[in-house]
């Protein structure tokens, strides 16, 4: 009966060591839960920002479309922000399987919108760049008094390569999906753009191949499906494009795209 | 003995659970059977000859729906109308079908969309979810892109048919369609699937059309549901 | 081209229709990621009462520490008047998977609370009793003016007997952790008396069988390796208790349980 | 190009980060070598003859604990600090090992439980995260719950080896590990399953203690620590 | 047109498959129920107080076995003989539950391995594939080795009740299943995975008659083993 | 001792089982062996040159299905007949297959759909189970659905051969196919899965035609089901 | 101590052997550095323009192939040559893919298939396994599957890219290498699923050849197959 | 043609590979059954009366021995010797289960640690690989564990039996083989996993020999290792 005693003495040092345990697990694992938690609002609305661009092709004003995606973005990099909030001082990877896949769909979605107005990868830097965060500090509660001039601290997130090269392979996805909507509207540069684009992917992913982390192996295969839709699409159009009777090539092309800009009216 | 008769109660739920799905299974049965007779009546429209027979078969589709109807009405009374969603999985797959087979016939008639009241009226339920056995939104719209899938290969066997015009009616329908479905979010679902399969519908029905154009036989068709 | 300006055409009665649906469907995924997340509140703050429970076996006054658990509880079951909130006028079989994790873990956190008070299985009427909500109403938004007297609803959620059985399932799990720590502080009684609840429990289940939902089957292994493990221990138990010669037995009680009373000390 | 110089840039970098893991490992290995050489030692204190060998065998594992801080010495260099837990799953195991040997070292000299400071003092690393590699409380706990088991084992075999008041020591030792530990919320990792067997630790030492009762052998320790 | 009516000869066939498959789970449900219903009778056998009652017990299991066999008689009209392994995995899973139940009433009542004949009479069916419905040997060897892990829980709750004889006969009676089983060349399939379940079976016996031996608990069983 | 002995029996039992496997898997290899001797010959058809050389192809296979008969007329030795389902998923895969080129022969000699009672005749089996050794009909309809997607291929090769005419039959088959099965209550298993693959193999046939048609190269076929 | 003396010996053995491992893998990465370079250089006869630059690639994938064998080289000296089958898996999955370039090389340079012979060559190996570190058959038929698959896609980008004559090639060379196949009686082992993925690189290229054909473009290759 | 002659050589080989496998297959069973046979002899050890028969059983055993060593003799003689490691997988298990026995039955003839050289004495084969068939490492080890667990099990029956030295004796031997493997650095293969089993067995031994101290059966072992 000797142990019930002890156990309530507070002042046994293993009871109160173990007290501070707990306060460390539990603050560790709320943040881990929080962090979760952002992660899935970031997928969500990067998710829909995708949704958004492949919206770009038959609307009057894509700018329009660019700018919403871009004010989406915007919207995720502030919940990043957090993220990193969350982050400050801590080891980011300690927590990184808690907003990895919030991250990974963030890096696809900023990628597709850099390959919409520039036709090229993104880099990692572009990337980590834009996820720089000014904070308004709160006043230091020690020793200073309330109502002093707020200070502004820089707080950044850097998205690791693994997540960069996880986020890109999704993006191959997007890419095909707008390949084949170029086809079925008329579109007849842009599906070979992206055929050159992901085959420069695919090529990259093959140097890269089993020396990247395993879940890229997973979705390489996913990848090769996507370069093998986009190359068929340009062969049909090809092959179909050799049937057009010479005397007929300027009719066909003028009924079919002078409403279309080929550098920024379709995609 | 508490503990006994807890789980006596609750295996008397598990059995009468199973019952009801006993029950909707034989019914749902019954409306795949009919469905599988209405495909069978509709899929002679792209034979060659099946063209200038669309209205009979459409009205005998229409009939078969009364079967469905009737069907369905029977499905309703297997289980209490709030739990709708308790066994959907159950008549998900059928009900997909039925309002692909709604929305093929609407087309075939007016070529037009066929709303999703449309469809709810044709099987003879709700649109609306509180109002009873309804058609839920992700139902509806994966019966739209069955069409669609459906109308690719219907504007091939135009062409083989010699009808030169139906092809681009459908392409102009199937871009609406596309457009209406880029505003949907959809999530990594069996419905993000299919609608993935949309744009090689659409695409398909654009060769179409080029390969019409090129021989100069595509005219902009003037009047739209020329029937 | 043509398809273009149709596209935007937003009199168009095909466009019109499907904004109806990008909102009702925005809607229905924006509610069902609500529910994750209380859902995850709702499993983690279960969980930790579940440990709490764990630790009346060596603390003063074990009452103290029921208390505390049926706070937590309450506030779980805040958690839970707001899926009922979010469930309000919906088919909550629409929205089960998104919060049946949390409420399985609830009923394993509360039928533990029972058990121990108890020592009874609690039913599922007893649970969905607890689960009612008064929420008082906002003013009608219709007609009525503001400042108005606000109403209140009564709100219910009903666990199904799938996500109690679940749950219970689970329980067997803390029993058994229970059980064991009684033997380790010398509490002969409980480890008997736990071992004739869990043995009814498993004599259910197999009762019920394969006629259950499938995740019951998965767990049915553990549940009988966690009866097993009791069944162990009772026979430990017996075995050494075979051994006291008769003239010590007296004082070996009196030594190990004096302080201990059976019924309310320990567990 | 440019697409082909992102590949390069990251391929550099995942080179990098394989040729870091390669050094781990390697520095890893001799670390895992060094903790079982202690444990052979160690284990020594099981034997009826061990007993009374205890200090010297604690020396002598005090000295190996010295190779032990040389090489993580030489572990700390692989990689830059901030990135620990980047890498943490590759030495995290033999991390637990050596907290549990430090532990067990502690416990045989005084009887009473290391402390996280004291861990990370003998293995030479840090305790607070930001001063550089640290002991994760997590692993410090592991180390604990290994030790806890090895107790109970030593239990039963101080009994063998006609120690019946060492149990005892051990017992009362034990349960306020327990009731620390009672202290956490785990989640269901795996320390809450090493957590789960402490259970069966106390059961077993409480049994040898019951043993030693029956048979009036058991004596209330009055001066703990009684080397 | 011949094509169509080849496929409506082969529609009435597949039905009729369908119909038979249906009646035959029907009647496997009901054989699932009566099974866990002797199950929940023999259960018993495991409390404290279940000891003394065993013999009413089997009385008891016995008469539900009539409700089996009447079961067994019904599923045998609903398919014709020959295709037993046709429809064999519908009610596999159930006989070898069966198989074990029988087993385990013969060893309650006589402390004997049932017989695969025996087993056949009291489920009503053959032993002899060519006579009828029957029960394969590795259904009931599946069935013999699901009671030999109820026994060695069996041997745990006899101690637990008081009973100190009874673990030294399912010692002796799980040895010779052993031997018997080391006789037969298994392949790797499922038989061959609950057979590696055997062996800890017999250690776990072991153990407990060797907690009753060193506490002097177990006497040599005089008029047990009757053979 | 009467456990051994009733052990010895079984192993007995249980060793002849799988010396019938063995026999079985030896004589299936051999059959597999024909099957594509068989294939090999037939694949020649979709070569340019092929298109003349049917006849003689299909006579050359006619003389290989002599050596599948004596072959099977083998396996029906190895085991008792009304044992066939016990066995069958050791042969299921092969008669497929010579399901399949049974049917492709007929279809090439003829352009009809086999039946099952002719494949069965070429095979040297049984079409009632009754009788013997038989064709299951899901198999024989797996192996109409195997040469389905054989067609396709062939109206592609044919208009690489530049034979226009073919596809155009093959379509009105394969259409005529789908009917039939559209006919079919099929549940979720492999046949089903199979079934779903012909509508990819409908779709590919009318876009052959469509190509076909668009480029004035499709003749209606005068003399279209010559049979 | 004679047990430790063993077990020190045993060590000894063990380090030895992981000593071993840890060469080959270090030697394995190389190669599979060496061979994704050359699959980078080959890759790009995808390219529109890659087809005019085909020799110049060949070449530069030869010189490559001259590293690969310096270091097969010396992946030889790592552990005696009759242990070969030891340590297979190590270099299994890198010998398919070097020799899938081998057979993609000469295949670009020649338009034959690579013999077992020459790829052994090309790699610096032997090709009887007594005479030293060998190909095995079932990795250089794995290593001309890939090649298949490859040259399907080599069909579909041919096209793209203007040439009309290297699909029909491509088509009569697949054709050629799936007879052979059809010779070999492959067990249910990776080999075999891979050769199932052959039938679809076969059936399209088949429709490469088709589209080219009914389009006018596909001249009879007049030079092609040198046989 | 060429690639036809090719395949066709390749098919000689791979049927030539499978025919090897087919006979070693066979020769593994007939070494299983045996290996059954001489654990059926030695489990008799565990019985009560079974203590004194341990000289004839190993007599017994040893004598079976003999034919294990004709068994592999003919199995030798079904590949060529270098490429023992093509073939492993497929005596690997027997060859572990057969180390086993000759370890266990040099325990009871002379409570010490069967060397390598002495299994590969008794199994007819050879310790040194260059020499021919012989016995790996890794398999010796693992037989080495799994006697170990039988070992447990005798130290348990061993008391039930009335004999309360020898479970002392087993742990000193127990105790030496666990720093034996303490020794070795183990990766992360099926060994590992079967070597952490044994603290189980070393934690189960204790407590037999703790049981037995408490009640003051256990004497020192005045004449323990005895060798
Ligand atoms: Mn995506
Ligand atoms: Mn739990």
């Amino acid at each position: 009966a000797q142990e019930q005693d002890m156990s309530t003495n507070s002042s046994s040092s293993v009871i109160a060591a173990f007290r501070v345990f707990q306060q460390e697990l539990d603050t560790k694992h709320d943040k881990y839960e929080r962090l979760v938690k952002i992660s899935r609002d970031v997928t969500i609305e990067s998710k829909r920002t995708i949704f958004l661009l492949h919206r770009m092709t038959n609307v009057p004003d894509p700018e329009d479309v660019l700018n919403d995606a871009e004010v989406k973005l915007d919207g995720v990099r502030q919940k990043i922000g957090q993220i990193a909030e969350e982050l400050r001082g801590e080891d980011i990877f300690q927590f990184h399987r808690a907003f990895t896949p919030g991250i990974q769909e963030y890096v696809e979605a900023v990628s597709f919108l850099h390959y919409i107005r520039h036709r090229s990868l993104i880099s990692l830097e572009e990337i980590n760049a834009r996820l720089v965060f000014m904070r308004t500090e709160k006043a230091d509660a020690k020793g200073s008094a309330e109502g002093q001039p707020l200070g502004t601290q820089v707080l950044t997130f850097q998205v690791t390569p693994s997540d960069y090269l996880l986020g890109v392979a999704d993006l191959t996805g997007e890419l095909m999906r707008m390949c084949i909507s170029s086809v079925g509207n008329g579109d007849i540069d842009t599906p070979f753009q992206l055929s050159q684009f992901l085959r420069q992917i695919h090529d990259g992913f093959s140097y890269i191949g089993n020396t990247g982390p395993y879940e890229v192996s997973k979705k390489l295969h996913t990848l090769r499906q996507s370069l093998g839709k986009v190359e068929d699409a340009c062969y049909t159009l090809r092959v179909r494009g050799s049937e057009i009777p010479k005397h007929m090539l300027a009719d066909v092309f003028s009924s079919r795209t002078t409403l279309i800009d080929p550098e920024e009216g379709v995609v | 003995m508490s503990v006994t008769e807890m789980f006596s109660y609750i295996q008397g739920f598990l059995s009468a659970d199973q019952d009801v799905r006993e029950d909707i299974r034989k019914v749902v049965q019954t409306l795949e059977q009919t469905a599988r007779e209405i495909l069978t009546v509709l899929q002679s429209v792209h034979q060659p000859s099946g063209f200038k027979e669309i209205p009979s078969k459409c009205t005998k589709a229409r009939e078969l729906f009364c079967t469905v109807r009737t069907q369905i009405a029977d499905l309703k009374t297997k289980f209490p109308v709030e739990q709708y969603y308790r066994f959907h999985e159950h008549w998900r797959f059928v009900l997909q079908r039925l309002a692909f087979l709604a929305a093929f016939v609407v087309y075939l008639e007016t070529e037009t969309l066929v709303t999703r009241e449309e469809v709810a009226q044709i099987l003879g339920i709700e649109v609306v979810r509180e109002k009873g056995f309804h058609l839920d939104v992700e139902d509806y719209l994966a019966g739209v892109l069955i069409m669609a899938s459906e109308l690719s290969r219907l504007a091939v066997n135009s062409v083989t048919a010699g009808d030169y015009n139906r092809p681009l009616r459908i392409s102009n329908f199937i871009n609406e369609l596309d457009s209406g479905f880029r505003l949907l979010n959809l999530k990594n679902d069996p419905l993000r699937k299919r609608y993935d399969g949309l744009k090689y519908d659409v695409k398909k029905i654009e060769e179409v059309v080029y390969d019409l154009s090129i021989r100069g036989l595509a005219k902009e068709p003037e009047s739209v549901g020329d029937k």
